[in-house]
């Protein structure tokens, strides 16, 4: 086997702050050009931290990705500070499959830091084509501008928040369109939207896909950590996954 | 020395180490996946996950929560069993040119002379997992009784021609056990296993761990390794295998002077799957710095 | 709760602290010294250096070394002699506002007792140092011995009417010796104490410590610290002072929802001397955010 | 007892740096303006290390002060390497006795780092009208520098070196001065150089002071971890020294 796994340098070009604790940072890195795709992730070293943390890029564009980092601690606090340059190992993971170039709407359902692999996803369906409606969804109006985002990718986007400050109030889930005239859909957030999402598609017959967030120590498949549970059996979520068809996840 | 420049090289078990580094076990699964990183030609050797057998699930998820320099895993020996390893993946592992240790797990006695049986022409020692905080509700039935741990070696030994490494926590029966593995005809020592631990999640106010509690590894546990090693090398003259938090060359060398003849490097691959052939580059620097051979290090705290 | 706005209010042991916040024996000296640097009533209460009945040197130099996240100590109970304090430290401690703890040590059953024996209105509380590994070889001959820590407690408890804690050692022995001190009348229980580590220098090859090995506290024993308050919670009754790693209110807040009533924060005043007064500040506010107090927090892993 | 003890931020300003291994810090330091004596120290900081690092400053005017960093391991050399702001406890410890103004010549010996409160030192005994005989060696020739630190200061300044490649070969204890002249001396290094000047110095009847560097943790006098042994009995460095009369000291 060829050494394949790499370590790649990622440089700080700028960051916008989202709100105290979430920021979209992008990032010049050329060795990684052209080798991600939606879904996958990158286990990134931040130093004094001993496990790296899992992070599926929101974007890639030539030499420049971004990333949409929701702090949940201390090492995500870190790196949103404006830390110049950090270590990623990558592209890990498998990827949303793509469905075919023409092919009807796509829904996109996202929570919080879940619209990072989705807006990748978003400007990839829009490339080849894809009609698709996108949905995203927040505690308050803290995330609008992700909205607006999928929107100036040329979605058809909503953004629902929960106190009702910006866009519709409520979640992105409440009241699913139509879904006959949707091709596929990919939900990725805190697990009950991923449910709902997983089982309206299931009910509508819709191929879904969800992308699993499990706590990971290697993310290569060397530590065992990252178990889910699946129709299939158990499987690991970073290299099973982090993508899984929503019908096999076992809730 | 001749035949050594890199001043590396071990010989023990009536075998030829290129380098006294391993990956500890857990940490490396059965190899492919780091193999992608560098050869593993590179290293000393690679010691497998712990093998039962039968296929093993493991523990309820979350399995891994971090800590101040360490980490708890409770992954619980997860693995296929020994006979899918006997066809997939120690065949591969044998021809990268490196040693390969297997880890041996099971519930009794029996079945670690089970999983043992199978192993000859398979792998070039076995360590013996007496001591996962995992499994058994941490209750360490072998690493905490030195009979226990004796039968479960004099089973193995019966079994199998292939050097026994005893696997052994860091509690306080260490040395007993360490002494009853001996007699009961171990080759080696291995230390040290993980110390049980917890954290709990202040949003949920629960264990953070599925299973509650866990393993530490790390860079934490590191000074109670090298305690652990020296006392095991004042009272035992078997070979040891040293782990426990290595990550750089110079702790590599603490075990050693500490009384290791061979280290293993674990959760610092996490961090840096580059760490072990790292810190073999960076030992060979360092004690041709020191004008030393890894063999003259071996020990050297105990000696006047 | 409207007598008490900071929520962080301790009613224990017949006794009212104002907070659950101490300093750790042997990391606070009686005191003195930082009160130079904050005014003591701030804290929950200090908890002095091991006190015995004739002074004691100590063990010989060097007596820390680093590790990572951790300390290691190798200090060996130096202190003047409970008739020292008695005269200069103790009255003055007592006038701080704040609740004393002395915490004894003896080398037999009787030593303990007779420190103990003169503490009547100079301490609030009593915690027995029955878990030092910088003495007698580190062989814990209380901390390892049911009955030898029972036989403490009750020659304590016969000699005054101070409340008692037996501190413990993070060992396997940990909840049969909890069990013992509780039954020969222990009023709470206090854990946990260092573990024995070691370190080894690379350019003298020999250990670090004068002694070779040492106590290790810190971070590093942290999730070691809330395994071992999680499980005496669940074994024992008695209320617990826990300690092990603390330098945030996060990590208190993990010891409390163990099953700590009170917390000490120890190691993590050398790096900042004013750790214990900054984490009761945060601590009261970020329980605050929580909309808890401080009592109904503790324990609450344990409950559905 | 008022609370006397602070934390003050040190700011850098410049890094010399000797060798690979050695550097003097300049830092502005407004709050311990006046406020150190030489041989005291302060106890730094440093994000990461859980211990904080004792460190004897080389010199202050006004808002500056000096550090003379050696590194032994990788706090000093984060140090070293140019952290802009580091928190000092201090000042700690008990100064230097100087000699009364107008004093017959000072002997001043310094082996490594030691150079940093006798260089603090120099300055003090140069301002108040005493003569000073400075002394410093090293293993070679990297440290030539700090004995023109000294003759910069008006001291007659010697330099040794163990592999002769700058000043005297040999050590700065070797054929030391006539001491009958000297009024008092001040050595500072490793323990074997201490000790022959205390002994120097107590057969000529000469008054000697050294300082000790032992491992502290606390630095305030709470931890018991620097027991050192005098004539009076145990000790502790940060509190009771680390500047001892060298007659007292047990070697
Ligand atoms: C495949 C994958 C992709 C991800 N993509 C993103 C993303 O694009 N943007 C984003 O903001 N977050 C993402 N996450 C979650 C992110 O990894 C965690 O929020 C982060 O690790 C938390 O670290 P912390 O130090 O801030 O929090 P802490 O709470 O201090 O973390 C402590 C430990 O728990 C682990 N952990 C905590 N929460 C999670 C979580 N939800 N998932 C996995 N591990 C966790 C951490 O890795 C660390 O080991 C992703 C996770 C996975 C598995
Ligand atoms: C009063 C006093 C004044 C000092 N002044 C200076 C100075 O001006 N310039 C200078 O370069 N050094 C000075 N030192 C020594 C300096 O503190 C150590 O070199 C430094 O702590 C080593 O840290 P490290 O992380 O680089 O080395 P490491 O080897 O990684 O240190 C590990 C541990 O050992 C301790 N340690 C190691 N060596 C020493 C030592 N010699 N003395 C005390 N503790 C030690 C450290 O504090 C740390 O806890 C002084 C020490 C004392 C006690
Ligand atoms: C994720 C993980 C899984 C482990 N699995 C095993 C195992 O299967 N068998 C075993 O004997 N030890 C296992 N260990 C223990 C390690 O082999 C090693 O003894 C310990 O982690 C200390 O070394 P380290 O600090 O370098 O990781 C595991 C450790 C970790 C972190
Ligand atoms: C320098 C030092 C001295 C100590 N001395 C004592 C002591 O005299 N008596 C005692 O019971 N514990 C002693 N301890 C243990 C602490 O009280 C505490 O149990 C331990 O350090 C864990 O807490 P920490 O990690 O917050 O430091 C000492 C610890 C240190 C670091
Ligand atoms: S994170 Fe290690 S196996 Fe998935
Ligand atoms: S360093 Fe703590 S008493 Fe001296």
């Amino acid at each position: 086997m060829a050494e394949q796994l790499q370590d790649h340098p990622l440089e700080l070009l700028s960051c916008l702050q989202l709100s105290a604790a979430k920021a979209l940072l992008r990032y010049r890195a050329p060795s990684l050009a052209g080798a991600l795709q939606p879904g996958q992730f990158l286990n990134l070293k931040i130093p004094g931290y001993l496990l790296r943390r899992p992070m599926a890029p929101a974007s890639q564009e030539g030499e420049s990705l971004e990333l949409l980092v929701f702090s949940r601690g201390p090492a995500t606090l870190e790196l949103m500070g404006g830390r110049r340059e950090v270590m990623a190992l990558g592209p890990l993971g498998r990827p949303f499959p793509l469905p075919p170039p023409g092919a009807g709407p796509a829904l996109l359902v996202s929570g919080g830091s879940g619209a990072a692999p989705l807006l990748f996803l978003a400007a990839r369906l829009r490339a080849i084509g894809v009609p698709v409606l996108a949905r995203h969804g927040s505690r308050d109006g803290s995330e609008f501008s992700l909205a607006q985002r999928f929107a100036s990718l040329g979605c058809s986007a909503e953004y629902f928040s929960e106190d009702g400050s910006a866009g519709t109030q409520g979640r992105p889930t409440d009241r699913l369109p139509e879904l006959s005239g949707v091709s596929c859909a990919y939900a990725v957030g805190p697990r009950p939207l991923m449910h709902q999402v997983a089982s309206a598609c299931q009910r509508a017959g819709v191929p879904a896909w969800i992308s699993l967030e499990e706590p990971m120590a290697c993310g290569v498949g060397a530590c065992l950590s990252c178990a889910v549970q699946t129709a299939q059996g158990q499987r690991h979520a970073c290299v099973d996954g982090p993508v899984f068809p929503a019908a096999e996840v076992v809730w | 020395m001749t035949a050594d420049p890199t001043g590396l090289e071990v010989e023990l078990f009536g075998l030829r180490f290129a380098n006294p580094v391993l990956t500890a076990s857990g940490t490396f699964n059965f190899g492919r996946e780091y193999a992608q990183a560098f050869p593993l030609r590179r290293l000393g050797g690679v010691i497998t996950k712990g093998t039962s057998p039968r296929p093993r699930l493991g523990n309820a998820a979350p399995r891994i929560a971090e800590t101040p320099a360490g980490l708890l895993n409770s992954i619980g020996l997860e693995n296929k069993g020994v006979d899918a390893y006997l066809q997939g993946e120690l065949p591969w592992l044998r021809e990268q040119g490196t040693r390969v240790v297997v880890n041996v797990f099971g519930d009794t006695p029996a079945e670690f002379a089970e999983v043992a049986a199978k192993l000859a022409g398979h792998a070039d020692l076995l360590e013996l997992n007496l001591s996962c905080p995992n499994v058994h509700g941490g209750s360490l039935p072998f690493a905490s009784d030195p009979a226990a741990a004796a039968e479960v070696v004099a089973r193995c030994a019966d079994v199998t021609d292939l050097p026994l490494l005893a696997k052994l926590a860091p509690n306080s029966e260490l040395l007993r056990v360490a002494e009853a593995c001996e007699q009961a005809g171990a080759s080696g020592l291995s230390a040290i296993n993980t110390l049980l631990g917890m954290r709990i999640d202040l949003q949920t106010r629960r264990p953070v761990l599925g299973t509650g509690m866990g393993g530490l590894s790390g860079p934490a546990i590191l000074p109670l390794a090298v305690r652990c090693i020296y006392q095991l090398r004042q009272s035992s003259s078997l070979p040891i295998l040293g782990m426990g938090g290595v990550r750089s060359w110079r702790d590599a060398a603490e075990l050693a002077m500490a009384g290791a003849d061979l280290v293993a490097v674990g959760t610092a691959t996490f961090n840096d799957p580059w760490a072990a052939p790292r810190l073999i580059q960076e030992l060979a620097e360092g004690l041709g710095q020191l004008g030393l051979s890894w063999t003259e290090l071996v020990g050297a705290a105990h000696r006047d």
